[in-house]
C-alpha cells in the first residue's frame, strides 16, 4: 500500500474499497485506510480522487466513522450521494478495486469539556459525519441526542442507528414519510429544551445551518457546523473555498478546507456568502427518480454572536499526533 | 509509517539545474503563482525545499479579500476559477511567509500585481529590501484601472512600461514577466517585455472562460468571467512557449506553465522551449505532483540516456518521411 | 433491427425555431464546418435532414490535399487537427455535394475560405450561383498571404474587408463571419465585421495549440502548430460568445460552438447568447451526437417549462444572497 | 440494448462484455453485437468508445472474428494491444460491462473470384484480423497460408489458430522466441515460392505493409493491406486519416477509415506519407515490462504499381446488405 505524506496530519494513500452497500438514495464504502482512520476525528474529510471522463479535482466527503479496533480496524466509512460524474463514478466502484484517498482533512468538531446533553442536527447525508461524532460522544461519556432530517425517508441514512446510540432521537422529512412532516428546523427550539441540549453540532445544506445556527443564538445554546462549499484543492492552497467570517478585523474570508470546515455557527457571516446551492437534479431526465435532497430552512433574521460562551465549554481536538 | 523519500535528480547522475538568468535552480519545477498559498500548507505534506523554487501567491499593496463564491468550477480537464487576488498584502507576506519559506532553505520567487504602474514599482520597491527574495514575476493579467480595466498583458506598450517601474525598483533580481495567452500575438508582448527589462517570461496564466449552469442560469463561478487552467490548456501552453521560444531565442529564460502534470508533460514543455516549469492546477489534483516530479524526472531522462535537461530545451524533431 | 425514430422539438410543444437573419431553421443544431464532411458520410448513419442546417467543410477556389499526417493528436478532453483545409473546391462541391444535400431536404449553409480578398470574393460568387445555398459562413481563420501570412481573423480591418467582398459578391444570403477566439479582443472584430456587413457570427473556431511527443521530440500533429477543439475549449467558447452577444446585442445572430456536446451544452451556449449550436468535434466521438440533440432539447426544455428556446438566449441570472 | 442506424452500414450499439481473456501480452474480448456481427467482414474495423480520464475520441480496432452461429452467435471479438489510456482501459473492462461500439466501418479484403493460394502476412495485433479473413477464404475454398510475426512469442496471437487453420504455416520473432529468428519480410519472397501464392494480403505496422508490398510487387503477387493511420471519427468527416494514393489524377490523399482501411498495395505512395508509426513505450517506466512491438521492416526501393493485374482475380465483398 502506497502511502504518501509525514508522521502528522494528512496523508496520500490508496485504499481498497472492502464493502459498499447501498443506504437508501445513498451508498455507503468502507475503505481500508489505516493511517487516515488513526489520525481523524469526527467533521474531519478526505479528498478522493475520481476517474470519470474530463473531471480533474478530487472530490471531498465527510468522514462517516473510523474504526481503530474490531473486525473492520484500520477502516473507514464514506456516505455518497450520486448526482454527478464523480458521485457517480464512486457509488459504482466495486469491492476490490482501489481508490487514491487525501486525508484526515480539515478541522475536527470541537468536543465539550465537561459533561453535557448534546443535540445532533443531520440533514440529508449530512447525517453521516454525525453519527461518526455521537460515537465519540458517547464513548467520552456525553448525552447523545439526535434530529436527523432529510427529503424522505430515502435520504435517512441508517435509522437504526441513532436510535441506538442516542438517549433520544428524532426523525423529520419533507414528505412525511418518515417521522415529522416538515424541516429539522421545524421542530429544533422545541426539541432544544426537551433534551435540554447545552451544545447543538449541525451538518447539512448550508441553507440549513444558517437557520439552526439562528435557531440555537435565539435559544442561547451553542452551536457548531460543518459547511460545505466548493473545494479544488482541499489542503488549503487554492483560495476557492472560502466562508466570510466574523474575526476581530471584521469579517474575511477563511478557508472551508482549512480553518473549517467546522465552524462556531455565529462567527459566520452568511449574509455576505453566496446562497450556492442547488437542488440536485431537480428535474427528472433519466429513467431513475433522482429528486432535489436540499433542505431550504430559513431562520430568523441577522444577529450578532456571543461565542465566548461556546468555546468555554469546548476544547480542540488535536488530531494525528506524532507517534 | 514511512514518510516518503526522494531522492533527487542528482543521484541518477542527471543534470537538472536550470538557470534562469542568474537563478540558479537544482531542479526546474516550480509552483505557479497562487496555487500554492504560503507554502506552509504543502510544507505539512513534503518538504517544500525540494523545488526548483516557490513562486509565491501574488501580492499587491494592500491585503485583498478577493471575490464572493462559487470561485471554482470544474470544466473538462481543467477548471475555471475567480479568486480576485485575495492575498495578506506585500507586506504580511514579506514578515509572515518569505522568512518562514527562507528558514526552510526553499528559493523564493515573489510574484506581485496591482492596477497601476505605481501600484506594481511600489510593491516591488517593498520586495527589493528582502534579501530572501530571489527573484520577482510580475503578473501582468490585471485590469489596469486606467486604462478601462484592460487587462496590462493585453497591450505591449503597457506591460513594458510596467516592467520598466519593476526593473527601476528592483535592479538587482531576475524579473520574469507572466503573460495571458489572450492576445493576438504573444510573442510580441513578450518582446516587448524584454526590451523593457525582463529576464525572462512566465508563460501562460489562465485563458479567459466562461461556464453557466444551464438549469439555474448562474454563471458556474460568480464573478461570471474566470480563468480556465489545467490539462485542457495545455495544448495552448505548448504553443505560446514555442512561439516565445521562437521569438526570443535560447538567450531569455522561458517558465512553462499550463497544465503540466506528468514527467512527459514537464519534457514536452521543455521541448517547447521552457527553461523551468511550473505547476499549478496539477496541486490541487494531487498535492504531491511537484514532488513527485522532482523525485522522477532525473530517472525518467537517465532512462533515455540523457545527460542534462537544458540539452532538450526547444529540441522538437522532424518528421521523418516514410522509409522506402 | 428498429432504425432510430426521432421525434422533432414540436412534438414536445417547445419551439426550438430560430431565425439567424432571415435564415429560419427549425432547431438550433448545426454541423460545425469541416466536421460533416460532404453529408453522405453522416447520412449513412442517419437523415441530415433533421438538422437545422448542414454548414459544409471550407471550400476554396482550387481543389487542395491538404497537410501531411499526422494531422490530429488527442488531448486533454479535446483534440489538435491541423488538416490544411483539404476540399474539392467550390465548383467539385457545388456541382457534386450541394445538389445532394439538397434532395435529401437539409439546409445547406456553404463555408468559404481563401488566401486573398480576390479568392473569398471569387468563391462568392461562385456560391452566390447556387439558390441551394441558404447562407455562407466565411471562415476567416486563413493566411494572408498578402499580410505575412497572419490570419484575416485575427485584424478587425482585414477581417471587414473579406467580408465586404463577400457581401458584394453575395448580397442575397445570410453572412455569417467566423472568428477565431487568438485575438485579444474578439468583440471588437465582431464589431467590425458586422459593420461591413455581415448579418451575423460564427465562435469559435479552433484555438491554436501544440503537443510534442516528450519521448520522440516530434510534434503530434506534423504540422506542429495545430487548431484545438473539443469540451475542452468549451469555456472559452462560451466566453467569447457571451463577450460578442454583449457588444453586438439581440439583434445580431450568432452560431455559437466549440466543445459542445450534450443538451446542457446546448442550453449553456445559447444562454451566453448563441441563437444557433454547431456541432464538431463531438460528431467524431459519437457521429449520432447532433441527432440526439435535435431529438432530446425539446423534451429537456419542456420538462422545466420553457415554450421556447429563443426565450433563454443571452439569459443568464445573478447569484441571490444567501437567504436570511 | 440501445442500436442507432440504418439498415445497411455501420451502427452504434451498446455490446455486453462477454469474455476477456489474455493472448500473451494482448488481451482478446468477445462483445454481444449481433447486428455489427451480422454486417461485418474481414477487414473491417470498429469504433470503441473509452472511458479513461481525459480521454474524448473512440479507439479503432480491426475485428478479428464474428459469430453467427453455434454458442458464440452475434458476438464480435478484437484484439488489444495495452499500450495507452484508451487500450488499458479496454485490456480492463470486465466481462458483465457494456461498451459502445460502432462498426462494422471501413472497407474489407476484396475476396478472390476463383479459387487461389492466398498467402496472409500479420505483424503483431495485425495477425488478428487475418484470422478472421484466413476463415473466411477457407470457408470459400480457398487455400490459406499464413506467416505470422511479431517482436517476440508473446506477441503472437493463438499460433493454434493458424496451424488448425492452415495448409501451411510459419511464424517469425526478432528474438527467436519463436519460428525463425528475424521479421517475417525476411522469409516472404521465399514463402511466396513456398505456398505459390496467387495473392496476399497483409496487415500489421504500416513500415511491414510497405516492405511486404514491395516484395509481392517484385513477385508479381497482388497483395492487398489494410493499414493504420490515425483516426478521430473512423466515419469519413474529420479528414484526419488519410493516406496519399496513386489515382488516375496523380497522387491523392484517400481517407483510411472509408475509403480504407484494405487497400492494395502498389497504390499506396508511401514515399509520400509521414512515418507515423513509434514504437510502443520503448522505455521501461513502469514495473511491468512493456517494449516495443513495432516492426521497422524496410523495402526496396520505389516503385509503381500495376493494379490490373489484382483486381482482375478479385472481388468486392458487399457488406451488411438490406435485410
Ligand atoms: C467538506 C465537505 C464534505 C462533504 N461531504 C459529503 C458527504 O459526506 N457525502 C456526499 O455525498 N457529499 C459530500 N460533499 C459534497 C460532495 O463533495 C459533492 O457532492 C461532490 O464533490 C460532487 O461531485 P460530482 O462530480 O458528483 O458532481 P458535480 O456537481 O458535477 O461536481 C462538479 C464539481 O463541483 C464540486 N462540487 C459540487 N458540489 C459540491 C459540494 N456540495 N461541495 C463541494 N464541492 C462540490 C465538485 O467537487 C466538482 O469539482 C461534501 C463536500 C464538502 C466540501
Ligand atoms: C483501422 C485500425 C485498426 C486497428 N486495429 C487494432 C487492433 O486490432 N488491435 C489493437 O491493439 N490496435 C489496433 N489499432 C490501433 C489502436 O487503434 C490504437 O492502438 C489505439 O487507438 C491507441 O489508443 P490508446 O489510448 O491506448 O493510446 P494512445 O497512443 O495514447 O492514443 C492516443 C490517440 O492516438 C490514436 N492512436 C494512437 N495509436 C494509433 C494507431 N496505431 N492507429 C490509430 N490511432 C492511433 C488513438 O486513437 C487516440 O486518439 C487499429 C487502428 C486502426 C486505425
Ligand atoms: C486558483 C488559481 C489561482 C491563481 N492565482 C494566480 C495568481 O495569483 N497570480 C498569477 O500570476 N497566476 C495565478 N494563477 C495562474 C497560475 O499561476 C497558472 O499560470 C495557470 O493556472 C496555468 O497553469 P496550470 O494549468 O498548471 O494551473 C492562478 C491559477 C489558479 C488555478
Ligand atoms: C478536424 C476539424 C476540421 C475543421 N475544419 C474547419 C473548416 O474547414 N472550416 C472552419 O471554418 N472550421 C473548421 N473547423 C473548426 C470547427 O468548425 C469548429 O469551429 C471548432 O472545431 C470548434 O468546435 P468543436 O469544439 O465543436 O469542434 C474544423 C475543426 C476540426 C476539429
Ligand atoms: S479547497 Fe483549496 S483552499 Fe480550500
Ligand atoms: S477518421 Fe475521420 S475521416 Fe477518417
Amino acid at each position: 500500500m502506497s502511502v504518501q505524506g509525514r508522521d502528522v496530519g494528512p496523508v496520500s494513500m490508496t485504499c481498497e474499497v472492502l464493502d459498499r452497500r447501498r443506504l437508501g438514495r445513498y451508498w455507503g464504502l468502507t475503505l481500508s485506510a489505516p493511517e487516515i482512520a488513526r489520525r481523524a476525528a469526527p467533521g474531519q474529510f478526505v479528498n478522493i480522487a475520481v476517474s470519470a471522463p474530463g473531471t480533474l479535482l478530487r472530490r471531498p466527503f465527510s468522514i462517516a466513522g473510523a474504526a481503530l479496533g474490531g473486525h473492520v480496524a484500520g477502516t473507514i466509512d464514506v456516505v455518497l450521494d450520486p448526482h454527478g460524474p464523480g458521485t457517480d463514478m464512486l457509488a459504482g466502484v466495486p469491492p476490490g478495486a482501489s481508490l487514491e484517498v487525501l486525508g484526515p482533512l480539515g478541522r475536527a468538531f470541537p468536543l465539550p469539556q465537561r459533561r453535557v446533553s448534546a443535540l445532533l442536527v443531520g440533514g440529508g447525508y449530512g447525517a453521516a459525519p454525525m453519527y461518526y461524532l455521537g460515537e465519540r460522544l458517547r464513548a467520552e461519556g456525553h448525552r447523545v441526542n439526535f434530529l436527523v432530517g432529510a427529503a424522505d425517508s430515502s435520504r435517512i441514512i441508517d435509522p437504526i442507528v441513532p436510535k441506538r446510540m442516542a438517549t433520544w432521537s428524532s426523525f423529520t422529512t419533507e414528505d412525511g414519510s418518515m417521522g415529522h412532516r416538515g424541516r429539522v428546523t421545524d421542530l429544533l427550539a422545541e426539541d432544544l429544551e426537551t433534551t435540554a441540549a447545552e451544545v447543538v453540532y449541525a451538518c447539512g445544506p448550508n441553507a440549513m445551518l444558517a437557520a439552526v445556527g439562528d435557531i440555537c443564538e435565539a435559544a442561547g445554546v451553542p452551536c457548531q457546523v460543518a459547511v460545505e462549499e466548493h473545494m479544488a484543492c482541499g489542503v488549503g492552497v487554492c483560495m476557492t473555498c472560502i466562508l466570510p467570517i466574523h474575526t476581530r478585523k471584521g469579517v474575511q474570508n477563511r478557508r472551508v478546507c482549512v480553518d473549517g470546515p467546522v465552524f462556531t455557527s455565529t462567527r459566520i457571516a452568511w449574509e455576505e456568502s453566496r446562497y450556492t446551492e442547488t437542488a440536485h437534479e431537480p428535474v427528472d431526465d433519466d429513467l431513475d427518480d433522482r429528486d432535489a435532497s436540499d433542505h431550504d430552512g430559513r431562520g430568523p433574521d441577522d444577529s450578532r454572536a456571543d461565542e465566548g460562551h461556546f468555546t468555554a465549554g469546548v476544547r480542540t481536538v488535536r488530531t494525528g499526533g506524532r507517534r | 509509517m514511512s514518510t516518503t523519500t526522494r531522492p533527487t535528480g542528482r543521484t541518477t547522475g542527471v543534470d537538472l539545474s536550470v538557470d534562469l538568468g542568474g537563478l540558479v535552480l537544482p531542479n526546474p519545477i516550480m509552483t505557479a503563482s497562487g496555487c500554492f498559498a504560503s507554502g506552509r500548507e504543502i510544507d505539512a505534506l513534503w518538504n517544500v525545499s525540494e523545488l526548483g523554487a516557490v513562486v509565491a501567491k501574488s501580492v499587491t499593496l494592500e491585503p485583498r479579500e478577493g471575490l464572493p463564491t462559487p470561485r471554482m468550477s470544474e470544466t473538462p480537464s481543467g477548471m475555471l476559477n475567480a479568486i480576485g487576488l485575495q492575498n495578506p498584502g506585500v507586506d504580511a507576506w514579506l514578515e509572515r511567509d518569505v522568512p518562514w519559506l527562507a528558514s526552510r532553505g526553499a528559493r523564493v520567487v515573489a510574484s506581485i500585481a496591482g492596477n497601476s504602474v505605481d501600484d506594481y514599482r511600489e510593491v516591488a520597491r517593498r520586495v527589493a529590501a528582502s534579501r530572501s527574495v530571489a527573484a520577482v514575476e510580475v503578473n501582468l493579467s490585471c485590469p489596469n484601472v486606467s486604462h478601462r480595466g484592460l487587462v496590462f498583458a493585453c497591450d505591449p506598450g503597457r506591460s513594458a512600461e510596467v516592467v520598466r517601474a519593476v526593473r527601476q525598483a528592483l535592479p538587482d533580481r531576475p524579473l520574469f514577466a507572466k503573460l495571458t495567452p489572450d492576445v493576438t500575438d504573444i510573442a510580441r508582448i513578450g518582446r516587448s517585455v524584454v526590451e523593457a527589462g525582463a529576464t525572462g517570461i512566465s508563460a501562460i496564466n489562465t485563458t479567459l472562460g466562461m461556464a453557466i449552469d444551464a438549469e439555474t442560469g448562474r454563471p458556474k463561478v460568480a464573478n461570471g468571467f474566470a480563468g480556465l487552467s489545467g490539462p485542457a490548456i495545455r495544448p495552448m501552453a505548448v504553443r505560446a512557449v514555442h512561439q516565445l521560444f521562437t521569438e526570443l531565442g535560447p538567450e531569455v529564460p522561458i517558465i512553462g506553465m499550463g497544465g503540466v502534470r506528468t514527467v512527459t508533460d514537464v519534457v514536452e514543455m521543455v521541448r517547447a522551449g521552457a527553461s523551468a516549469v511550473a505547476i499549478g492546477t496539477a496541486t490541487f489534483a494531487d498535492p504531491f505532483t511537484a514532488a513527485n516530479l522532482v523525485r522522477d524526472l532525473g530517472p525518467w531522462l537517465g532512462r533515455r540516456g540523457h545527460t542534462a535537461l537544458a540539452d532538450l530545451r526547444g529540441r522538437i524533431e522532424p518528421w521523418p518521411h516514410h522509409p522506402r
